[in-house]
């Protein structure tokens, strides 16, 4: 077990290098930071100052050794916009990401999971249907679409929701969080349904063909040949069984619920990472995309590694398999 | 325990920040963002006017752009090179430090240092002189008549403030890491700024110790940065704001329909322009090989008779543009009335283009920031179909601002063939235009001028009269030289005007508003009726 | 094992009806072919499949302007509403954006470059995909575990994030060579990386359960190239299920060159793509232009949907088992 | 005559498919007694499983019991609602599969779902129930019963696995066991074990066992009656001495030449030319006609019924003649 968590964090930390010499390349050449750190009628002699002062004119290899050390002790610099140290504005972004991406899973795990175990058990009834057919639109249909009409209709032609931003705030310690208000809690309907909805059709496709393939099982017609109640075979064998792989899923897709938002979060003005992520791409922010990348990624990997030993945790023969030295 | 704790407290919080508040919460929304609080860190519109409501310069523009005494309460020039400003007395900075003439020679002194973004606004012969703590006198190495003119946007710091927080040096666009003054404000100004998020949300409170009576009867500004058109917008017919800016010009329609909010517009000084690259022996993007064409004047002709402004008026623009003869605005310059843009006339364009031998056009690359001006790269685009019917394939490069800029600027190279740009002189004055974009490049003299002339146009007649304009004082006198050099660039063919575009404001039904022709929302001329 | 003793498996789906040949042979004799005549709303999606794809390849045939050549749109007309509206003219069926493109026009070109991008970014996926889970399953090994640790890692970041990476690291390689076409192929190009893992999975995985198959060893010991012989099993076994990705990757490739381009990373408006029109078509939605993001939006929604069906279908169909 | 445990009237089974309605079993007749073990001997595809599961009442939509009836201790279970026959299965008929690997849930530890099946069917106490898992266990023959109990099914080999399924058959006390090819997923070795266990089981509990195999081996070990299924027919039914000694029906003679001579050797159906027909393609008349080599004209035009012959029964138009000539 240890070894096995050991080798994967190995893995991550090779990935998250790997992350760091894309996102730095990347970054390095989308477009001159300068411009946007100074007016237009700036003398060129002042752009070229800038240009040093920012190392930018160093070799390439001594820009990305000194930024992996920054970037290890979370140091990615002062945002060419904002003036502040990337970290600090992360941090101040972080909670309102984290908070929509989980209000957006929560949404669509309860609901994928009810539709799919109940489109997987009454397959032929009109509401499973139903459900299909909303899973497909739910596909189907671009989130920036999805949020547009949304605010259209709830916000400006219903006026019940707001259009943008998080509402109230309530700071705890360094969190900050728009649950405990009612503008908080009103403001974050409208991005959690745009942001979840893709996730909760694919978890309900996802469950619905799992539970459907469970239920073919050899041990669930050794169930069935036991006498066990529908009840306990539909939900405490099929679903527990259907749910591992769910699980898998589901926390894999929080880091893409993470990357999604920055379409919500920009269709929204959320004030969160994506938001944030997408001015600095537009006023090539270096350090901010830079950091973006690298934290979504820190985010990523360590989804993974939770994901990975949760699953040891909820099936056995996994735990064996891991324990045993490779 | 002690999370119940944090919880029950967060809860009490909760219900206290959601009770209503005072009727005079004025809430703005602008597309770009509050940056830095230094004032000396980033010249750009939005940031200035946000400090426009904290800091005070000697000088202030009124409600027409007209210079007026601010923290100087009057001035007279001793000699044409040496002026002499008197200070408001019992003016107080936010922390209660008072007003005095050391604060401005210590400001004279920030504004000008390394990291400044704001060197040109006081030109580096000023001497600044304390005569009293009250008076200052300002000598200079040669004539300017537009002292005051380019002072606007140089706000005046607490030199005490300054030196006890370590924020001497104005803090450099570049500083990695942000100084006290980046993050705090000390103003004189009508509002104080109490809370701070970069990029989320500013809460400005007024002041009450302000030297002047206040026109607004606000208590607080919520300030909010949202990029996104359509959530600006419904952010405002929703009424969770009250003033947005800009309302994109297809929805000023909407906005003045919806009953509780309504578009101000008006002119901008901002002049939006297309430019030739002329200074290349050969175009870098083009497929005319060893010659440049722009070189040749019948095909600038042709060129400029073949944009029809009024359409782009009407179509792209909704009617909010003011088609321009000039590279200025109006308002700023006197004769601009005297000027008209050459007919529109197609054919003779197409006869021009056979005469300077591209009978079936040319093939050119243009251009084109997407995010910079107002409906821009529509422009380009209603520009890249009018040149097609003359037979030049223009493919057309939109691209945001940031690589738009890398390209095509000075440090880029001017790595451009056709272009469009915009341009508000910083000195709301033609010499600004005169020398920095309508001025010859590599002037051995002067190696700033003709800087952002990205298409390199060059006529040494311009530039000698570009010259005298900077020096000479009586105004008449003046406006003509400058409409001598405006004549000849016009002849040349050198740039070709589009429009002065339009300022776009939403604004609420609840608020009375002056709207001022820089686009600097200014909210301390704001009134809010009760909710 | 013989036939005589393969265990009983008759169950309640699968009486043993087993016509002979391969499998996928017998699913489109029969199955498939059945399941999709029995599926009307299947029928549906697959007219409306095969008319975007008609509609995209006959665009210069059926619109009334080139919405990609500038000397054809006339300033003039723009924003002229929809035909059957009080200020519709003539020719203009769905009304024209305020560059006067005719947006039936521009769908039907905007159609054209997004299944292309979509078509050839999942050919791309797939070759790519199938060859190096082709070289995963046979070379075996450290080449394995490299492969499968970059798809592993690949799996777990969004596609949309992999493709503005692409696109990003293209546009700042090609930085202002950047045209229309050469947008076109980074595109393809972004799009063919984010999606390739899935079909490496698939065909590795049945690489390893045919390797393990007796002939293999058998082949390999009396000398017959067992490769070959694995190719000719793992291919067609594998059609099935890449024909099931593919489809759904489609339209999932297709949404994401529509994100790019809303996110201003796709294609230029110039010559714009459905998902270009759409951000385009955008800022005209609270003027009370509707027409020109709704049909465009319309037209994407149709054709991923459309696309997006027909995939559940094929799986279904192809994997009784899900009946 | 006491009533027999099972038994089995005329059965048929059909599945519907969209493009016939085939019959899977077709006027199967069989009854067990107390205690009895009737083997069920056939080529895959014959029909056992199939009426192994139709006894429990396990056949699914699109298939279907379309006629006959079962009759479990003289109570016909074949119709029953679906809450009535679910409390039958496990409780009264207990049911072993295949395939021990797949037969467990493999997230469950294995106490967790004896304790819940004996909770299903009794009203014992989670302790109780608990105590008398590992009473099962132990009496299955699984070692440590009290640690195992709480180990997963993967922690178990495939043998002890058979075990454990075998003790959530029994757990309920059943009267019947179907035990569908117990063996075959079975190393050779641990084979002999798990029949000896089952018949041990039958013996001790007085239970009727219904052993579905495919090996005559095991038949000819365990059994006391068996039938031969072929193409959803009984073909021949009878003690097991007589039907391994004196097999009558061709079908039986050609299986009955595939025992081995000595255990975990071939036990390959190889003598009898060519296959069982598709359920979609069975020949008319006597359905294994094409394949034998004493058929005759009646044989492909008249289906045989099964007819008693000694303490044998078996359908084939060769002992209906002899019959016939003998009444004559």
């Amino acid at each position: 077990m240890l070894a096995f968590t050991l080798r994967r964090a190995l893995q991550a930390i090779g990935v998250m290098i790997a992350v760091g010499i894309i996102s730095f390349s990347m970054f390095r050449f989308a477009g001159d930071p300068v411009n946007q750190i100074v007016s237009i009628d700036t003398s060129a002699a002042e752009r070229a100052s800038i240009r040093q002062s920012l190392g930018l004119d160093d070799p390439v290899l001594v820009q990305f050794g000194r930024y992996l050390v920054n970037a290890a002790q979370f140091k990615f610099g002062v945002s060419y916009q904002f003036r502040q140290p990337v970290s600090t504005l992360l941090m101040e972004r972080m909670p309102a990401t984290l908070e929509l991406a989980i209000c957006a899973t929560v949404l669509a795990m309860v609901f994928g999971i009810l539709m799919g175990v109940y489109s997987a058990l009454r397959r032929d009834t009109l509401l499973a249907k139903l459900f299909q057919a909303v899973s497909l639109i739910g596909i189907s249909l671009p989130t920036f679409l999805i949020g547009i009409l949304l605010i259209y209709l709830f916000a400006v032609t219903l006026g019940w929701l707001p259009s943008f931003g998080r509402g109230e705030v309530v700071r705890l310690g360094w969190w900050t969080t728009g649950l405990l208000t009612v503008s908080g809690l009103k403001a974050l309907i409208m991005p959690s349904i745009t942001l979840g909805l893709f996730q909760m059709t694919l978890i309900m496709r996802l469950v619905r063909a799992e539970m459907l393939e469970v239920l073919r099982t050899d041990y669930i017609r050794f169930a069935r040949a036991r006498g066990l109640t529908t009840r306990a075979i539909h939900f405490g064998h099929a679903l527990k069984n259907t749910l591992v792989p769910v699980i898998t899923v589901a926390g894999l897709q929080f880091g893409s619920v993470i990357a999604f938002a920055i379409i919500t979060e920009t269709v929204f003005q959320w004030p969160g990472m994506g938001l944030m992520f997408v001015q600095a791409v537009q006023n090539v922010d270096i350090p901010i995309m830079a950091a973006y990348l690298l934290m979504v990624s820190l985010i990523f990997v360590t989804i993974n590694l939770v994901v990975d030993i949760l699953y040891t945790i909820v099936d056995p023969r996994l735990r064996a398999t891991i324990s045993r030295p490779a | 325990m002690s999370v119940r704790h944090h919880l029950l407290a967060a809860i009490s919080l909760a219900i206290v920040a959601t009770t209503p508040v005072s009727a005079q919460t004025l809430r703005y929304a602008n597309q770009g963002e509050l940056k830095s609080l230094d004032p000396y860190t980033l010249k750009e519109t939005t940031t200035i006017a946000h400090h426009g409501h904290v800091y005070e310069g000697l000088v202030a523009r009124d409600k027409e752009l007209k210079i007026v005494p601010a923290l100087a309460e009057s001035w007279e020039t001793l000699s044409p090179t040496k002026w002499r400003f008197h200070l408001r007395k019992g003016v107080k900075f936010h922390n209660g430090d008072p007003f005095t003439a050391d604060d401005v020679l210590f400001s004279a002194e920030r504004v000008r240092a390394k990291g400044s973004n704001f060197l040109s606004n006081v030109p580096a012969d000023a001497k600044f002189s304390k005569v009293d703590d009250y008076t200052v006198d300002v000598t200079l190495d040669s004539p300017n008549p537009i002292l005051t003119s380019q002072w606007d946007g140089w706000y005046i710091m607490d030199k005490k403030w300054c030196e006890e927080n370590n924020s001497i040096a104005p803090t450099p666009a570049a500083a990695t890491t942000p100084s006290f003054a980046s993050l705090h404000e000390n103003g004189t100004g009508p509002f104080m700024i109490e809370s701070h998020q970069p990029g989320v949300k500013t809460v400005f409170k007024a002041n009450p110790n302000w030297w002047r009576k206040p026109e607004h009867n606000l208590k607080e500004i919520i300030f909010t940065p949202i990029g996104s058109d359509a959530t600006r917008v419904a952010a405002l017919l929703s009424g969770e704001v009250d003033v947005i800016e800009p309302v994109p010009i297809q929805d000023i329609q909407r906005v003045n329909s919806s009953g509780n909010a309504s578009v101000m517009t008006g002119p901008e000084i901002r002049t939006i322009f297309l430019g030739m690259d002329m200074a290349r022996d050969e175009l870098l993007y083009s497929n005319i090989k060893g010659k440049n064409p722009f070189k040749d004047i019948r095909v600038r002709e042709a060129f400029y008779k073949t944009i029809d402004v009024e359409l782009i008026k009407n179509r792209v623009m909704r009617g909010l543009s003011t088609p321009s003869a000039l590279m200025i605005a109006p308002q700023l310059y006197p004769l601009f009335k005297d000027f008209r843009r050459p007919k529109l006339d197609p054919d003779g364009a197409k006869k021009l283009l056979a005469d300077a031998g591209y009978p079936d056009g040319f093939e050119l690359t243009m251009d084109c920031p997407n995010d910079r001006y107002v409906n821009d790269a529509a422009i380009c685009q209603a520009v890249v179909g009018m040149l097609a019917r003359i037979g030049v394939k223009v493919n057309l490069l939109a691209q945001p601002k940031a690589q738009y800029f890398a390209k095509v600027l000075k440090p880029g190279g001017y790595q451009t063939s056709f272009f469009l740009l915009g341009w508000t002189p910083a000195s709301s004055d033609s010499h600004n235009v005169l020398h920095d974009i309508l001025g010859c490049r590599d002037d051995p003299k002067d190696s700033t001028r003709g800087e952002a002339s990205l298409g390199g146009y060059c006529n040494k007649e311009v530039d000698a009269l570009t010259d005298k304009v900077l020096v000479e004082t009586d105004t008449a006198k003046r406006d003509q030289l400058i409409k001598q050099a405006y004549e000849i660039v016009i002849k040349d063919y050198g740039y070709i005007p589009l429009h002065q575009q339009g300022l776009a404001w939403g604004v609420s039904k609840k608020v009375k508003l002056t709207q001022r022709a820089d686009n600097q929302v200014l909210l301390y001329w704001a009134t809010k009726q009760e909710d | 094992m013989s036939d005589a003793v393969v265990p009983d498996r008759t169950d309640s789906n699968a009486p043993s009806v087993r016509p002979d040949g391969g499998w996928f042979r017998r699913a489109f004799e029969s199955d498939l072919f059945y399941s999709f005549r029995r599926s009307r709303l299947t029928m549906l999606a697959a007219a409306v499949t095969v008319l975007f794809f008609l509609l995209a390849i006959f665009a210069s045939v059926l619109a009334v302007q080139n919405p990609f050549d500038p000397a054809q749109l006339q300033l003039m007309n723009s924003r002229i509403s929809p035909l059957w509206t009080a200020d519709g003219q003539s020719p203009f069926l769905l009304g024209t954006d305020e560059q006067g493109r005719d947006v039936f026009s521009a769908i039907l070109y905007g159609l054209r470059i997004s299944l292309t991008v979509g078509v050839l970014g999942v050919v791309l996926a797939g070759v790519l995909g199938i060859t190096l889970g082709l070289i995963a399953g046979y070379v075996g090994g450290a080449v394995d575990s490299v492969i499968m640790r970059i798809a592993d890692v690949q799996l777990t970041f969004p596609a949309i994030l992999i493709a503005l990476l692409v696109n990003g690291v293209a546009k700042s390689i090609l930085g202002n060579r950047l045209d229309a076409m050469s947008t076109l192929v980074v595109l393809v190009i972004a799009i063919g990386l984010s999606f390739w893992v899935q079909y490496a999975r698939t065909v590795r995985g049945s690489v390893m359960v045919e390797k393990n198959k007796d002939y293999v060893a058998a082949a390999q010991l009396i000398g017959l190239p067992a490769q070959k012989i694995m190719l000719r099993h793992v291919l067609p076994n594998t059609m099935g299920p890449i024909l099931v990705i593919a489809t759904i990757n489609l339209a999932l490739a297709i949404i994401t060159e529509a994100t790019l381009s809303f996110l201003g990373s796709g294609m230029p408006d110039t010559m714009p793509s459905l998902g270009t029109l759409i951000r385009i078509g955008n800022n005209y939605l609270f003027a009370g232009e509707w027409w020109i993001v709704a049909f465009p939006g319309l037209a994407l929604a149709g054709l991923i949907l459309s696309i997006n069906l027909l995939g559940d279908w094929l799986r279904d169909a192809l994997n009784p088992k899900l009946r | 005559m006491t009533v027999p445990v099972l038994s089995v009237r005329d059965l048929k089974v059909e599945f519907v498919t969209r493009r016939a309605t085939l019959r899977a079993i077709d006027g199967v007749s069989f009854d067990i007694a107390k205690g009895e073990v009737l083997g069920v001997v056939g080529e895959s595809g014959a029909g056992k499983s199939v009426t192994g599961l139709a006894v429990i009442g396990l056949i699914d939509p699109p298939g279907r019991i379309s006629g006959g009836e079962i009759l479990l201790s003289g109570m016909r279970i074949d119709h029953l609602p679906a809450e009535e026959i679910r409390r039958v299965r496990g409780k009264r008929i207990g049911m072993i599969f295949q395939d021990p690997l797949t037969s467990l849930n493999p997230l469950y530890r294995i106490g967790d779902q004896i304790v819940e099946t004996i909770r299903t069917h009794t009203n014992l106490s989670e302790s109780a129930a608990r105590k008398r898992a590992i009473d099962l266990l132990a009496e299955v023959g699984i070692p440590a019963p009290e640690k195992r109990v709480d180990g997963y099914p993967h922690e178990f080999s495939g043998g002890m696995r058979q075990r454990v399924v075998i003790a959530l058959a029994i757990c309920a006390e059943p009267e019947l066991i179907i035990a569908d090819e117990p063996t075959t997923a079975l190393d050779v070795s641990v084979q002999a074990q798990i029949i000896a266990l089952i018949k041990r089981l039958g013996r001790d509990h007085g239970t009727a066992v219904m052993l579905v195999t495919h090996d005559m081996g095991v038949i000819a070990e365990t059994c006391d009656r068996v039938a031969v299924m072929y193409s959803g027919r009984i073909a021949e039914i009878g003690p097991v001495q007589d039907v391994v000694r004196n097999p009558l029906h061709p079908y039986a003679k050609g299986l009955m030449g595939a025992i081995p001579t000595l255990a975990g050797e071939d036990k390959r159906l190889v003598q009898i030319p060519g296959s069982m027909p598709r359920l979609s393609a069975i020949p008319p008349g006597c359905p294994f006609n094409p394949r034998c080599a004493f058929a005759f004209d009646r044989c492909r035009v008249e289906r045989p019924e099964p007819l008693p012959n000694g303490a044998q029964a078996v359908a084939c138009h060769l002992y209906d003649r002899a019959a016939e000539e003998s009444a004559a």
